[in-house]
């Protein structure tokens, strides 16, 4: 396959579809678009943008806690964000701050930016598919974002800077169910518990699309086992999402009514908060914690997953190397899904949940280290001994592998009951969690763009200034979230506006100061990806179909791809990782595409049987 | 270039441990020894993870950085090693952490429950709790029985009251119980090294065993709206001869100006 | 989307139609939908001491929804024939089919809108529930606290007296009267008979009143002097007799039967009736129900849109109708453990 | 929604069930539980198990036959095994913490009994009188 010209309307096999479609316009083709490679990159300029406003208040969660109640810089005074507080941060808006910082970073970023955004255009192009399964669904799950975002927003400005959703992401109750725990809560909260369930909605109707799309709309010859592991991680993420989250929405029901109906359903009788009249009830707070982690534990392998396959499909490219055990790295895949619905009482571990129950938790939390464990483990055994390409995308690979290490170890302290009851609640999980989140699936997302950004727009991406972009992260990153370690070793409990109250922790506010500006560096650092993105999509190195010698299926089609996808119906002949195997040498190449005929004479090599 | 990048890889693994090495005498580690027997054995599994972990740490980054190294030692032209993997290395690098965890997961079990399972609790605390720790926002209000009394879970007339001051017999166990009376708080004591939730609704029975007389802190650790973070209190560990006179000064100040009988109309 | 136009014998996947095996995924994510309601219910019910089964505290109807269970069968089973007849081509027929099940969803919406009235004429809504006597009699209390400002309202809103004077009976009739003198005659009566109605009713909201502040709480709203008069007793240490539920209850009895103002009480007041875990029991039957009932009111929008085309109905529309049959079969099932559930047990 | 594939269809849909037997059954299977409700048995429990098993039962009926589960691959187990287990699993491992109750449930209403019991009967009385 010699490399054809990227076509933007790779379109010269109209009449081998269904319907010769005639012009459609702009709005059709950009905006409601049902093709899926439009909603994947609609998805992935949300999520960027989203990712900035997260990261704004992300500093300024950092700046509070490094110059506390100090007036902020820029968004104080100049933007006015809240000049009535004159530019300082109240408790209150404090907690808004780290609230919508989390949701935002959750339900508007990584979730949509893995399933969303190349979910949306993977699927399809990695298995040889024209479109998804119902293309229209499709468009409504990008659309039932922005309701989503607009209920966020709501949430966050409804009241200025002293009223707004009070409860954390987590949202325990019954300070989130009772107005009165949280004066000024009133509305922002119900609006927040809205968007969490438009959020919902749109990734409901994405993993139902994607499921049926892997089950059934694959080239032929595409075999399960023949899939790329980012189709299986999506796949598997998108059963996660589908038992998982209806869950969660039906617990959301259940808070916006305990606020607004009056239900009881997490409120215990004759509480008096705040003065109020005694409560009736019978409800029990604790349900709301089960319930929303019995969706959230999942949901942070939702995070995860897809990372962990596309990482796979790149590192496998960029060591030219097959992936090191195929196999088990779907199995433990599975295993982390299937260990995942079972492990979500650790985040209960102090609740007052029942002692036997934590037992069983926390069993079953150090069991889904052993998935996670092989698949660090055949990482490394895939760049073993390859010929590695020493490029951005490379680089953010191997640096996911680095920091999901550390996520996943500090992960084991928390998992030992004993240990969590000193760290539950302290910045050790800030550290764990922004350590996998941020630095496993943010660094496998900075790699996925570069690495798929030539499909998506037929042009590279500056590979010096990706390279200084992943440097200044990579500090950044472990400047501002290792320290939270220490910090939380030391006690510092999360969620304070101001821990410096507590003499035992006055003496680590030069740290935080520390840790702030290393934020500071990282989130600058993020222009440089943001300016690469845009400056590439118009300027950059124009790309061929296949820049990367890659084998799979997307690699076959133009970059980027026309309506349909495919010049013709591809036929899948192999494993996605046949690098540098027999056959391919036999073409006197180090790859040979998943759509190449076996080439005489060579013994045919297929994963599927080691 | 390529081997800077394997030295990358490797640089920040050190500066980690180095930082870890350097934080005990930084104070950026735990807030004094233990306070308790049972925070003594919890931060003892803690340096067993540590352990552990540290070792875990160590060998991947040193893999990582050590395959990066390889390659990028290697020829641009050189050819990749052509293999789908080995199910015997896999085997091992499963079976081999399993054990690791396995013991893990069990060894700790005791400890947590004699910290949670109530018929594991020390003798000396099943006679009843010394007090009622009752959280609210934002301040913890201990409830202690009048003296010569056991403490109700009602609120009883001759009970005395205090604010954000507990005090405790040392070197016995001694039991508390945790309450809530409006959202979910969290008692934590970090030089205790111990934590639990206030859940509305239930009575939760917290012990633990001080031997050293002297202040403790305990802080809210469960997010309970815009004062979470000035939810201080203190635990003054004691003398049994000191707490008797406490709660003899506690019942004067409460007599004297009709408290009593207003406290309880209250509950 | 008709794009998969390929060779079909090299087909990947399952052999049924993208669109039934959207929607049957969907039906897992449904399922699990109803299991957290479905579980949060089973487990609080287990975990309460106490739960409200006699018909007199829930007004469940299980005749009622034996009725309505019937009636879904019905149309599953209609459903499942007009499918039948979609795929023998039978269009015309089909239709019929679809709009009996219309019917039957409409019929069973209708039985259940009687059921909900039924704990609406009783407040047994969520929240509305007294759990012991206590709150029996505090909510009488709030009841009748707001008919009586709902009746001095109309004073108020008049200009006759200010707000502050309201609290003071004795004020306010010699007020209305003063005010009714500009007016005519006939006006000027009407007021004053009112007027003298309306703080009757006021004095026997304050009776109860008193001891509703004497007994219960000190956050009651204040309102008149007895109110005040009432607290300087307590402070004194005085204390009025602990009133208990029957006697509450006669009370409101009595007021109602007034034939003066009985009518207002009665538009305003409910009947004391404390039910242990009564909210609970509320929360997580109108909780089932009523999703159940939105699923319901998608369902016979599917139909709709079927039934609509009329006689161009035709085989492009039996997916459409299998598949919304299958979403029916579900919602039908969800009835079926929901009726043991809810209206047995 | 997607109306293609039409060439799988037809053979199955044509399973010869005779619908108006299962539908017969199922208003059986509800007969039966209102008799259950009404026969009022020495035990509670006994009414519990009888009226669930005749539920399962119905939804088996109309899992197996109206929505054609019985004609369909394997698919079927590979979706549902799972649900059902995640939908057992989740009320049984939310009952040990929410069923009952470890540590002391306060419920306060419970205290109330004794007068409750005074004002039912005095209630039951009233409404007698009536
Ligand atoms: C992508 C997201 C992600 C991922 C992948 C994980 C992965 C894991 N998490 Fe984490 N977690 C979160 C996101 C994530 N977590 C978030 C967001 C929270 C906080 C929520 C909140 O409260 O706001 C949280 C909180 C959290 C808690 C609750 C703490 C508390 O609040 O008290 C616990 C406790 O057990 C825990 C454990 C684990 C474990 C054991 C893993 C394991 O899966 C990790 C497994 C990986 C490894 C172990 C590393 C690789 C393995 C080896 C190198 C092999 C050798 C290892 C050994 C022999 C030890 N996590
Ligand atoms: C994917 C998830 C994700 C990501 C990526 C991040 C990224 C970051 N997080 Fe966050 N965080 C969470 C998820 C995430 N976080 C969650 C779940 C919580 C728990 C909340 C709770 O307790 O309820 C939390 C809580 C949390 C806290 C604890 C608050 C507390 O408990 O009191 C802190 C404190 O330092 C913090 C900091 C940061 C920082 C500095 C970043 C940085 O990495 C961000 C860097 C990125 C940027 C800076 C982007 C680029 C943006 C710009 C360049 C901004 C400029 C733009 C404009 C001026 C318009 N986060
Ligand atoms: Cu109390 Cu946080
Ligand atoms: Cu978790």
């Amino acid at each position: 396959m010699a490399t054809v010209s990227p076509a933007l309307h790779g379109h010269d096999h109209a009449d081998s579809h269904g319907h010769g479609h005639h012009e459609i316009g702009f709005i059709k083709k950009y905006v409601f678009s049902t093709d899926h490679k439009v909603i994947g990159i609609q998805f992935l300029v949300t999520t960027l943008l989203m990712l900035m406003v997260g990261g704004a208040l992300a500093l300024a969660v950092r700046w509070q806690l490094a110059f506390p109640w100090e007036n902020m810089p820029f968004l104080g005074d100049i933007f006015g964000l809240f000049r009535t507080e004159g530019g300082q941060i109240s408790p209150e808006f404090y907690t808004m701050l780290f609230t919508m910082h989390a949701s935002v970073m959750i339900f508007l970023v990584i979730i949509p930016v893995l399933a969303g955004a190349f979910g949306n255009f993977l699927i399809p192009l990695q298995i040889g598919a024209d479109d998804m399964a119902f293309p229209v669904l499709n468009m409504l799950s990008y659309w039932f974002m922005w309701p989503a975002i607009f209920c966020f927003g709501t949430s966050f400005f409804i009241g200025g800077a002293t009223a707004g959703p009070a409860g954390g992401w987590t949202s325990y109750p019954i300070l989130s169910a009772i107005m009165e725990a949280a004066p000024g809560s009133g509305d922002a909260q119900t609006w927040w518990l809205f968007g969490l369930t438009l959020v919902g909605v749109s990734s409901m109707m994405g993993s139902v699309n994607y499921m049926t799309t892997i089950i059934n709309m694959r080239a032929p010859g595409m075999t399960l086992f023949r899939m790329p592991l980012t189709i299986w991680s999506m796949f598997i993420t998108a059963i996660l999402q589908a038992f998982a989250l209806p869950v969660l929405t039906a617990a959301g029901f259940m808070l916006v009514t305990d606020r607004l109906l009056g239900t009881v359903f997490f409120v215990p009788s004759e509480i008096i908060v705040n003065n109020a009249e005694p409560t009736v009830g019978g409800g029990q707070p604790l349900l709301w914690q089960h319930l929303f982690w019995f969706y959230s534990h999942p949901a942070v392998y939702i995070m995860l997953l897809p990372a962990m396959g596309m990482v796979s499909d790149m590192l496998s490219c960029m060591c030219r190397k097959p992936v090191f055990g195929y196999k088990p790295m779907v199995y433990s895949m599975a295993a982390i899904a299937g260990l995942g619905f079972i492990v979500w009482g650790h985040h209960m571990f102090t609740s007052g949940m029942n002692p036997a129950l934590g037992m069983t938790f926390m069993t079953s939390t150090m069991m889904i280290a052993l998935p996670s464990a092989i698949k660090t483990f055949n990482w490394i055994g895939t760049i073993y001994d390859g010929n590695v390409k020493f490029n951005a995308v490379m680089l953010n690979c191997a640096g996911f592998v680095a920091l999901f290490i550390v996520g996943g170890l500090s992960g084991i302290f928390m998992a030992a009951v004993p240990v969590d009851i000193y760290f539950h609640d302290t910045y050790f999980i800030v550290a764990h969690f922004h350590y996998v989140l941020f630095g496993a699936t943010l660094f496998g997302v900075f790699a996925a763009i570069q690495f798929w950004f030539p499909k998506m727009f037929g042009r590279l991406m500056n590979d010096k200034v990706a390279k200084v972009h992943f440097v200044l992260t990579f500090a950044g990153m472990n400047g501002t979230f290792f320290p939270m370690h220490l910090l939380g070793i030391a006690g510092m409990p999360r969620r304070y506006a101001d821990p410096y109250f507590h003499t035992y922790l006055e003496h680590l506010l030069p740290m935080n100061q520390f840790m702030t500006f290393s934020a500071i560096l990282m989130g600058c650092a993020q222009f440089l990806l943001l300016g690469n993105f845009a400056y590439s999509i118009l300027f950059g190195e124009k790309a061929g179909r296949n820049p990367w010698n890659a084998n799979g299926l997307e690699w076959s089609a133009p970059s980027p791809p026309g309506h349909g996808n495919f010049d013709e119906p591809p036929v899948c002949y192999r494993g996605p990782y046949e690098y540098s195997s027999p056959e391919a040498e036999a073409l006197g190449q180090d790859f040979i595409l998943q759509t190449s005929p076996p080439p005489a004479g060579v013994k045919k090599a297929d994963p599927a049987h080691h | 270039m390529k081997k800077f990048w394997a030295i990358f890889f490797w640089f920040w693994p050190v500066v980690a441990l180095v930082l870890c090495v350097m934080a005990p005498s930084q104070g950026w580690w735990f807030p004094g020894p233990p306070g308790t027997q049972m925070g003594e054995r919890i931060q003892g599994l803690f340096e067993l993870i540590l352990g552990i972990v540290t070792v875990t740490f160590i060998g991947t980054n040193f893999a990582l950085g050590w395959v990066l190294w390889q390659a990028a030692s290697k020829g641009d032209d050189k050819k990749a090693f052509y293999s789908h993997g080995s199910h015997s290395l896999e085997l091992i690098w499963t079976i081999v952490p399993a054990f690791v965890l396995l013991f893990i997961a069990l060894y700790q079990m005791d400890v947590w429950a004699e910290y949670r399972v109530q018929s594991f609790y020390p003798e000396e605390t099943k006679q009843g709790s010394v007090a009622e720790f009752m959280a609210r926002q934002f301040e913890w209000r201990v409830r202690y029985p009048a003296i010569g009394e056991t403490l109700k879970d009602e609120a009883q007339p001759g009970d005395l009251y205090m604010v954000n001051e507990l005090h405790v017999p040392a070197g016995r166990p001694v039991k508390i119980n945790l309450r809530t009376q409006d959202v979910q708080h969290a008692f934590f004591a970090p030089q205790l090294r111990l934590k639990q939730d206030a859940v509305p609704g239930l009575i939760i029975p917290v012990w633990f065993d001080v031997p050293k007389a002297g202040n403790y802190d305990v802080t809210c650790a469960e997010l309970c709206g815009w004062g979470h973070y000035k939810m201080k209190a203190r635990i003054v560990v004691e003398s049994q001869q000191a707490v008797d006179a406490y709660m003899r000064k506690l019942q004067e100040e409460q007599t004297e100006d009709g408290f009593v009988e207003e406290a309880a109309e209250e509950e | 989307m008709s794009h998969s136009a390929q060779p079909t014998a090299l087909k990947m996947g399952i052999p049924i139609p993208n669109s039934k095996l959207g929607m049957w995924l969907f039906l897992g994510t449904e399922i699990m939908f109803f299991t957290a309601f479905i579980g949060s219910y089973i487990v609080l019910r287990v975990g309460s001491d106490g739960w409200p089964t006699s018909p007199d505290d829930t007004h469940i109807n299980v005749i009622a929804g034996g009725i309505n269970t019937f009636v879904l069968i019905v149309s599953s089973y209609l459903v499942v024939v007009a499918h039948e007849a979609m795929s023998q081509k039978n269009f015309a027929k089909a239709r019929t089919y679809l709009i009996g099940t219309l019917l039957l969803a409409c019929l069973f919406l209708g039985i259940k809108s009687v059921e909900y009235y039924g704990k609406f004429a009783h407040d047994i809504l969520p929240g509305h529930i007294p759990e012991n006597p206590r709150q029996a009699i505090r909510k009488v209390d709030r009841e009748l606290e707001s008919v009586v400002r709902s009746r001095f309202s109309a004073y108020t809103d008049a200009g006759v007296i200010e707000v502050a004077e309201a609290n003071d009976f004795k004020v306010v009739v010699t007020k209305i009267e003063e005010y009714g003198a500009g007016t005519d005659a006939k006006n000027r009566e009407d007021l004053k008979a009112s007027a003298i109605v309306d703080v009757e009713l006021f004095r026997q909201y304050m009776d109860l009143h008193d001891h509703m502040v004497s007994n219960v709480s000190m956050t009651v709203p204040a309102m008149g002097p007895a109110y005040t008069e009432a607290r300087s007793k307590l402070a004194e240490g005085e204390k009025l007799p602990v009133l208990t539920l029957a006697e509450v209850s006669d009370f409101v009895t009595k007021l109602k039967q007034n034939e003066k103002y009985g009518s207002f009480v009665a538009a305003g007041v409910f009947d004391p009736h404390p039910v242990l875990y009564g909210n609970l029991f509320a929360s997580t039957y109108f909780l089932m129900t009523g999703f159940h009932a939105i699923h319901v009111i998608v369902g016979m929008i599917l139909f709709i849109l079927a039934i609509m085309q009329g006689s161009k109905l035709d085989e492009k529309w039996t997916d459409w109708v299998e598949n919304s049959g299958l979403y029916w079969h579900f919602v039908d099932l969800v009835w079926i453990f929901l009726f043991p559930l809810l209206y047995i047990i | 929604m997607s109306h293609n594939d039409h060439g799988s269809h037809n053979e199955h849909s044509t399973h010869h069930v005779n619908y108006l037997a299962i539908f017969f059954v199922l208003c059986g299977c509800t007969a039966a539980s209102v008799a259950f409700d009404l026969l009022s048995f020495s035990s509670q429990y006994i009414t519990i198990v009888l009226v669930l098993s005749v539920a399962v039962a119905k939804a088996l009926c109309v899992m197996m036959f109206f929505m054609h589960l019985k004609f369909e691959g394997n698919w079927k187990y590979v979706l549902l095994a799972p649900t059902t287990i995640l939908a057992l699993g989740l009320p049984a491992a939310l009952f040990p913490d929410i069923g009952v109750s470890y540590y002391k449930n306060t419920a306060p209403q419970s205290g109330w009994s004794s007068e409750m019991d005074a004002w039912h009967a005095a209630h039951a009385t009233k409404a007698a009188n009536e």
